[in-house]
């Protein structure tokens, strides 16, 4: 393979990664606060279809993102109350969540549009168009460095850049702020962050909105940025890569980034690959492709290639009265 | 799966919560309905008749009714045991191979009453093998078995996808699937069950699988309130420490309980496969593993609770195929809303009415609590 | 007592005192769901003291404190810091009140620093980096000012608990508290550490500030407090000073009635061994030896006592000897079989006639959403009385169990009862039913009266003699001294995992409390220094310092 | 006389911006002309189908169409089970009296398309997306290829298929990924089969300034000046007339059998409008209206990959 063509499917990795990346810090919020989060999917989804129906409706990418945003954060909020106030099962939570999600875009992408559950086609400033960055054009002909620069840095949609520039911000805002620190106490004993006189619904909560948020960017990107409309059941798992590739990071930020473009990157491949001959090892099936992510997370979580340990209040309830 | 804040008598515990957390379901689907812009008892009268009105709505209603029961038992014998069975999507697709390889080897040399046993055995066998792993690695390697069952789902329906596409369609067909079975791989429908009350199925795929299904309630009756291993298995769901201190093995009791649920989950195929279609296809399942979740919930990990949730889906699935084709803009989606709300309101938010409902019960009656008391200071 | 806003009263015989109290307490009650933890408690400490606080296990120690504490909300009634009325409705409210607590259970986060530790919560800005200097600097001094040394960047998770408890002391006083509640401080130190803690406490008081401790100890009480006030089944019986107060009457308070801590037992007549245990140790999933080189014999008709302070290893020997957890290296026989050291099989272990009597009930020996007779074949529902094949035979095990509840005395008798439904005594009867009734040849005991009334302890007490004088085995675990003391033939001491000696029933509380902090007196110093090095940086012989 | 007709279209749904849409286009232009109005109903998974089908058999609508060759099997169940009622299938043969099966000459048109994407291609490289891998969208794929080397022999082709299951027909992201792929090889022109996915395809085509070409419905105004044309499937046309043969009384000797719709027969078509008449040249159009006059004759055959599962022209 030359550079032209890996530097094209690492590019296509970005592209394919960064939904997978921005579902998976908002896992990383939720799950640090010690509240699993399986509804990422439904979350994303219902994102995607609030930002087309918006993006449709006033034309603007902008408020397509808001609402794709507020969406994520109301299914955001109905699980932190079945989960923190409620102190409800948050698998079951998750669950129902996921099923709300695909049940009503759906439901209301057919009554609004009836396009069988699609949103009309976006187009110009209903969408995220690609950003050239400065100077990609001048440096477009340098060999090597010119070539990943313009191919692979510059060209994507803002979202795209977002989802990137969040991991450093994640990162920091784990470790180096005052929050951060709650938050990461508050999913390993949330007695000792009780008693520390911090509150730990309001924490919970705030740590569920961030989810909210990042899912709801992560729809837009979906239907808004990379694709030019909603349509059904959009999200295809995506939200459940990104809950592999948080167990993958070990709820990490750089490792979540690493876990994402891997994947994105095996679903790049994958789809290269289709009907081609890969040489020396022949004709690999799509199929196994597209389930190497989740192989790759079963063996990761059978201890055979590092142990990943889950924030350690993770999923029960925080009841101090019985 | 809940710990009880305070103690009611076990009829509201099993009875009064349950269903009034069922109803609000229902009344915020009514609101989602008000919001389409149609109205909500119109839709429920539609989605009545069409699951009950009618001799093929009814029989439409059991097929499914009878997918649901299995999917049903297969979550709730695995929450006896703690265990969350997300993968019942899975171990059901894997169930279908189980049925297409017995249908597709018997049928042109046997009966289907010979065939029945074999791949009734098969889709448990399959099911069950695909729930061994994810179960085999809670056990022994303590991997968190909802996110294995979840990977396994995936993984099921890529392997599914490549057996189809590359091995078991026959050459030149234009879809995946397998060929059609013979007389020797198809269930009797339940026409003539039909005939015997004057009424006419029609169509509906209603067959003899729901039998099949029956059986399996009492099965797990019996397996989870009557044997000892199920005795082991409620205890460790329970209070899994008591369960070692009673020298009950843990691995083997996971191994054991996502077996038979893996096994549940496998013979809901036989329905679809050798009862309908008669041939394996693609995604036949259609989340009838997800609709599981909704039935144990409700059902509360009883059979006879599963039975009576799964025959509400059931009409739910028929009659909401009914109110999309009389009120367009209610598609089928309205099923899975709803199901989502069972869930949500059955499940994660189980507790969200209990200290109403006590309190309106407390005003109604001695509780069980001040029996004991009372009794306790008897001298 | 009191009405209105105003201060509370003060106990009889302190109305000189002109300094509002440091805490007032007025009117509190709480319950959780039927249990009434506090009853309209009122409570005065003053400022600069040390206040004790004594109660049976459940008497409501904790749910008071914690209430004090902002943790929990009380029903009704009113706290006063300092003479004013405030609002303590979370623990920020107590924090800033100038209130801190060291919690019975401790309120770590073990994948954190010390340093992160004790800053959680009071950061002191958006950005941890300036507040994490300043804790530096304040971990410093206060290291200086109070003999609190603990390295800042150690992860609490790897500390010993001695070390852990003083993070949490850090972390109040790095708060700033005035009134600092320690609850229970001493279950989980050996002697020397309490020793330490108390030269701590002293020196809080000496510099004006408060101190609430919760202990059962009476010996601590009389060692270090002004003031202790008394609790009983959630309310506070009586306030004293502490100078003119004996521990037998506050015994007397503390369960409503003169304490009869002698149990009419006659000689023992031991027979041959029946449990024979050689040079057993258990290391943990985390590759901490919990067990080290135990050796010792149970024989018929004597009840042998392991004292020490818990978590010494008495919870792993336990569950090595009845199969829970496999041995390490060592050998564990029955009677004169084989050794069964490696083979962790609790059914094995019972089938050869071992019964075992777990410390936690609530945790290891019931399952509360069984129904009681469900329970009552907990462990021995594989026995063929309880069905042939692979079912159970309902209508046997429910007969058997109404048989049992009437001989036990368990109220309410309704075997189909959930088991949760129960009150304490009552469940802990249903256990020891189960497993003294089973006609075993050696029975392993773990805190058999924890948590249960007196009449219910003389009972149990009863049983175990009356189980002694048949020729069985014994084995009795607890950490109550006096328990170990009236029931043994012989006890022996367990200390950091091994046995460090062994007395007769006629040792003194004083010999016995020296061995359990790892003093054994023919072994000489050499030992202790030892050991008292290996558990960290106590202080060195102040073990040796005799006890007021 | 009466009619009733009803369509049940296939999973895409109607608003499909392709085949599904044409059909019910042709409802509309129905309705429009003779005030005849018409039901509908959208699957949303398999086992809707028969439901669907027998559900307006059962209550007398006549005819009844099914859109898209998965509704083959569901059609020969419920046609023997109401044999007075007419049905149709598009894309699909039904070997029953009563059912009308209307299969497309795709080949021919996809021969056309080919043609002009080879000349509009500056590069020398085209593309073919296709949705599921099957023999239909292999038969299209034959007929581009045959076009594109009748015109320049040399010319590279690139060829995908977006997937095995019907989730190929609806995947955009996938279709986008795919033509970006060809694109950064160096194709110019993609052509897609692809139902739904197609849109991501087209998309991409705008998005990175090159051609792209749309298939069943006229899909040119989609992106205009980014679609160079369109393969027409006529299946508004198949739909109108059905409706219209059941009202003039048709008899079901004459309703049922296939039909086999090539350019002959206006079944297929490239479309040629406001939003591509910038793209096509006087040239190409002259050489492409040759060709298609040179196939209705005869004088052209383009090879059917469904005759006999091959394609000569990709050998
Ligand atoms: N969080 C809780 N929820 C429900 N009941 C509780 C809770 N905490 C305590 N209780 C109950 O309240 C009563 C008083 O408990 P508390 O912990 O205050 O006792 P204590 O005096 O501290 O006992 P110990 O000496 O064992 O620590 C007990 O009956 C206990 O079961
Ligand atoms: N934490 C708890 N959660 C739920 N129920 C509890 C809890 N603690 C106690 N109970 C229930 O409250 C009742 C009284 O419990 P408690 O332990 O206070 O009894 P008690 O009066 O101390 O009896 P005993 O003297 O037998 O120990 C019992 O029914 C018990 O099961
Ligand atoms: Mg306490
Ligand atoms: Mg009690």
């Amino acid at each position: 393979m030359d550079l032209t063509t890996i530097v094209l499917i690492l590019d296509s990795s970005v592209r394919l990664a960064t939904p997978l990346l921005l579902a998976c810090l908002a896992g990383l919020y939720s799950e640090r606060s010690g509240i699993f989060d399986i509804g990422l999917e439904g979350k994303m989804l219902a994102g995607a279809f609030f930002a087309a129906a918006a993006a449709y409706w006033t034309g603007s990418a902008w408020l397509g993102l808001l609402a794709a945003i507020a969406a994520s954060i109301v299914l955001a909020l109905v699980h932190g109350f079945a989960s923190i106030t409620q102190r409800g099962n948050q698998i079951v939570s998750g669950v129902a969540i996921n099923f709300l999600a695909a049940g009503m875009t759906a439901l209301l992408g057919q009554a609004w549009f009836s396009q069988g559950g699609r949103t009309p086609q976006l187009g110009g400033d209903a969408r995220f168009g690609a950003i050239t960055l400065p100077g990609a054009e001048a440096l477009r002909d340098v060999p090597v460095v010119g070539e990943i620069y313009y191919e692979l840095i510059s060209g994507h949609n803002l979202i795209v850049y977002v989802a990137f520039l969040m991991v450093p911000l994640t990162w920091w805002v784990l470790f180096r702020t005052r929050f951060g620190l709650r938050l990461r106490a508050v999913g390993q004993n949330p007695a000792a962050v009780d008693t520390a006189g911090v509150s730990v619904p309001f924490l919970r909560y705030r740590a569920v909105i961030i989810c909210g948020v990042l899912t709801g960017v992560a729809g837009a990107y979906l239907a808004i940025a990379q694709s030019a409309g909603f349509i059904v059941n959009m999200s295809a798992g995506k939200g459940y890569i990104a809950l592999a590739a948080l167990i993958f990071a070990k709820w990490r930020p750089w490792p979540a980034m690493g876990a994402c473009f891997l994947f994105g990157f095996l679903d790049a491949v994958s789809i290269r690959l289709q009907g081609a001959n890969v040489p020396v090892i022949g004709e690999v099936p799509v199929q196994f492709m597209q389930a190497l992510p989740y192989i790759l997370t079963v063996i990761l979580l059978a201890g055979f290639i590092g142990r990943a340990v889950p924030p350690k209040a993770g999923g029960i309830p925080y009841v101090k009265e019985r | 799966m809940s710990a009880p804040f305070e103690k009611l008598p076990t009829w509201v515990e099993v009875g009064v919560i349950p269903l009034v957390n069922v109803v609000v379901a229902f009344l915020v689907a009514g609101l989602v309905v008000l919001f389409i812009g149609e109205n909500p008892l119109e839709a429920v009268k539609i989605l009545i008749w069409g699951a009950l009105g009618f001799g093929e709505g009814v029989g439409f209603t059991l097929f499914y009714t009878t997918n649901f029961i299995f999917t049903g038992l297969a979550v709730a014998v695995a929450f006896h045991a703690g265990l969350f069975n997300i993968g019942g999507e899975g171990q059901a697709y894997l169930g279908g191979l189980g049925v297409a390889v017995a249908a597709l080897a018997l049928d042109r040399y046997v009966p289907w009453w010979v065939t029945l046993p074999v791949a009734t055995a098969a889709a448990a066998l399959f099911g069950a093998a695909w729930a061994l792993i994810p179960a085999y690695l809670q056990a022994k390697r303590g991997s968190h078995i909802v996110i294995t069952t979840i990977m396994f789902n995936f993984i099921a329906s890529s392997l599914m996808v490549w057996l189809l596409v590359d091995h078991l369609s026959p050459v030149g067909s234009m879809q995946p699937e397998t060929r059609t079975f013979e007389a020797g791989g198809t269930l009797p429908e339940l026409g003539g069950l039909f005939h015997l009350f004057g009424a006419d199925m029609g169509a509906a795929p209603a067959n003899i699988s729901i039998f099949v299904a029956l059986a399996a309630c009492v099965f797990v009756y019996y397996f989870i309130w009557r044997t000892k291993i199920g005795y082991e298995i409620r205890a460790t769901g329970l209070n899994p420490t008591a369960a070692v201190y009673a020298g009950i093995s843990t691995v083997k009791i996971t191994i054991v309980t996502m077996l038979v649920s893996g096994g549940l989950a496998g013979l809901m195929a036989l329905n679809p496969v050798m009862g309908d279609q008669q041939r394996l296809q693609i995604d036949f399942v259609q989340g009838a593993g997800f609709v599981g979740i909704a039935v144990a919930l409700m059902g509360r990990a009883h059979p006879v609770g599963v039975v009576l949730a799964a025959f509400l889906f059931g009409m739910l699935y028929q009659g909401g195929a009914e109110l999309a084709f009389d009120m367009p803009t209610i598609s089928r989606d309205m099923i899975v809303v709803i199901q989502a709300l069972v869930i949500l309101f059955a499940g994660a938010l189980e507790h969200m009415f209990r200290p109403g409902i006590g309190r309106a019960f407390a005003l109604m009656s001695t509780s069980q609590r001040e029996r004991v008391v009372a009794e306790e200071e008897r001298p | 007592m009191i009405s209105g806003d105003e201060v509370p009263g003060r106990m009889p015989g302190e109305l000189d005192m002109q300094a509002p109290a440091a805490i007032a307490l007025s009117g509190i009650s709480k319950s959780f769901g039927a249990v009434q933890a506090n009853r309209n408690i009122d409570l005065v400490v003053e400022e600069g003291t040390i206040h004790g606080i004594v109660g049976e296990n459940g008497a409501g120690k904790s749910t008071l404190m914690s209430i004090l504490y902002g943790f929990y909300e009380a029903d009704s009634g009113d706290i006063f810091v300092r003479g004013e009325k405030r609002k303590i409705t979370a623990p920020d409210d107590a924090i800033k009140a100038g209130i801190g607590m060291v919690h019975q259970h401790f309120m770590l986060v073990d994948n954190f620093t010390v340093l992160e530790n004790v800053i959680l919560g009071a950061e002191g800005g958006t950005l941890l980096k300036a507040g994490v200097s300043r804790a530096r600097a304040e971990l410093k001094r206060l290291e200086r000012e109070y003999e609190l040394q603990v390295d800042p960047d150690a992860v609490v998770g790897d500390l010993p608990v001695g070390l852990q408890q003083r993070v949490e002391i850090l972390k109040a006083l790095f708060r700033g508290a005035d009134t600092l509640i320690l609850d229970e401080p001493t279950g989980v130190l050996t002697p020397s550490e309490a020793d330490h803690l108390f030269r701590i406490l002293r020196q809080l008081k000496s510099q004006g500030k408060t101190v609430i401790l919760i202990t059962h100890k009476l010996r601590e009480i009389m060692a270090i407090t002004d003031n202790v006030s008394i609790m009983r089944r959630g309310e506070i019986v009586a306030t004293l000073e502490t100078a003119e107060t004996t521990p037998e009457q506050l015994a007397e308070l503390m369960v409503g009635r003169h304490v009869l801590l002698r149990v009419e037992k006659g000689e023992a007549a031991p027979g041959t061994p029946l449990l024979t245990v050689k040079n057993l140790s258990v290391v943990d999933a985390n590759g901490v030896a919990r067990v080290s080189d135990v050796s010792f014999e149970v024989r018929a008709g004597e009840i042998v006592g392991i004292a020490g302070v818990s978590g010494n290893g008495q919870s792993e020997l336990l569950e090595a000897l009845s199969g829970i957890r496999p041995a390490t290296s060592g050998e564990i026989r029955l009677a004169d079989g084989e050794d069964l050291a490696r083979r962790a099989d609790p059914a094995m272990r019972r089938r050869s006639k071992l019964a075992h009597v777990p410390e936690d009930r609530h945790r290891m020996g019931l399952v509360m959403g069984f129904e009681e007779n469900e329970n009552a074949i907990l462990g021995y529902h594989r026995d063929k009385t309880y069905g042939r094949g692979v079912f159970l035979d309902r209508g046997a095990i429910e007969a058997e169990a109404r048989e049992k509840m009437q001989q036990y005395d368990i109220r309410p008798p309704d075997p189909r009862l959930k088991t949760a439904n129960f009150s304490g005594g009552n469940q802990q009867k249903i256990v020891l039913a189960r497993e003294m009734e089973r006609d075993p040849d050696v029975l392993l005991v773990g805190q058999p009266t924890r948590g249960v009334d007196i009449g219910a302890i003389e009972f149990i007490h009863h049983q175990l003699v009356a189980m002694r004088d048949a020729g069985k085995a014994i084995l009795l675990v607890s950490v109550e001294l006096d328990e170990i003391r009236a029931l043994s033939d012989r006890i022996l001491v367990m200390f950091a995992g091994k046995i460090v000696g062994e007395r007769g029933p006629q040792a003194s509380e004083g010999e016995l409390g020296l061995m359990m902090a790892g003093v054994t007196p023919e072994e000489g110093e050499g030992e202790s220094a030892e050991e008292a090095q290996a558990e960290g940086e106590m202080g060195r012989a102040s073990a040796a310092e005799p006890k007021a | 006389q009466e009619v009733k007709p009803a369509i049940v279209y296939d999973l895409g749904g109607k608003f499909d911006k392709s085949f599904n849409e044409a059909a019910h286009i042709g409802a509309e232009r129905f309705k429009e002309e003779t005030g005849t109005d018409y039901r509908d109903f959208e699957l949303q998974n398999d086992s809707q189908r028969e439901q669907a089908l027998r559900r307006f058999a059962q209550r007398g609508f006549d005819p009844v169409i099914g859109i898209g060759f998965s509704q083959a099997q569901a059609i020969e169940k419920v046609a023997e089970e109401y044999p007075e009622t007419k049905f149709a299938i598009i894309d699909a043969v039904v070997e029953e009296p009563n059912v009308r099966s209307i299969v497309f000459k795709e080949h021919e048109g996809s021969y056309l398309v080919g043609m002009l994407a080879a000349m509009a291609s500056k590069t020398g490289k085209i593309g073919f997306i296709g949705g599921m891998d099957i023999p239909l969208i292999r038969k299209f794929e034959c007929g581009y290829v045959e076009g594109a080397k009748a015109v320049n022999p040399d010319i590279e082709i690139y060829a995908n298929m977006t997937g095995t299951t019907g989730a190929a027909w609806n995947d955009p992201v996938k279709g986008g990924e795919l033509a970006k792929s060809q694109f950064d090889r160096g194709a110019d022109v993609v052509y897609h089969a692809a139902g739904g996915t197609g849109i991501g395809v087209l998309q991409a085509a705008a998005d990175a300034g090159k051609l792209g070409i749309g298939v069943d419905s006229n899909q040119n105004m989609l992106h205009p000046g980014s679609v160079l044309t369109s393969m027409v499937k006529r299946v508004d046309n198949a739909v109108y007339q059905a409706f219209e043969d059941v009202q003039n009384g048709v008899s079901m000797e004459e309703w049922g059998g296939v039909q086999n719709l090539g350019l002959a027969e206006d079944g297929v078509a490239w479309a040629l409008d406001d939003s591509n008449k910038d793209l096509i040249t006087d040239e190409m159009k002259t050489k492409v209206e040759d060709a298609s006059a040179k196939i209705t004759s005869g004088e052209i055959k383009v090879h059917d990959y469904m005759s006999d599962n091959s394609c000569p022209a990709m050998k």
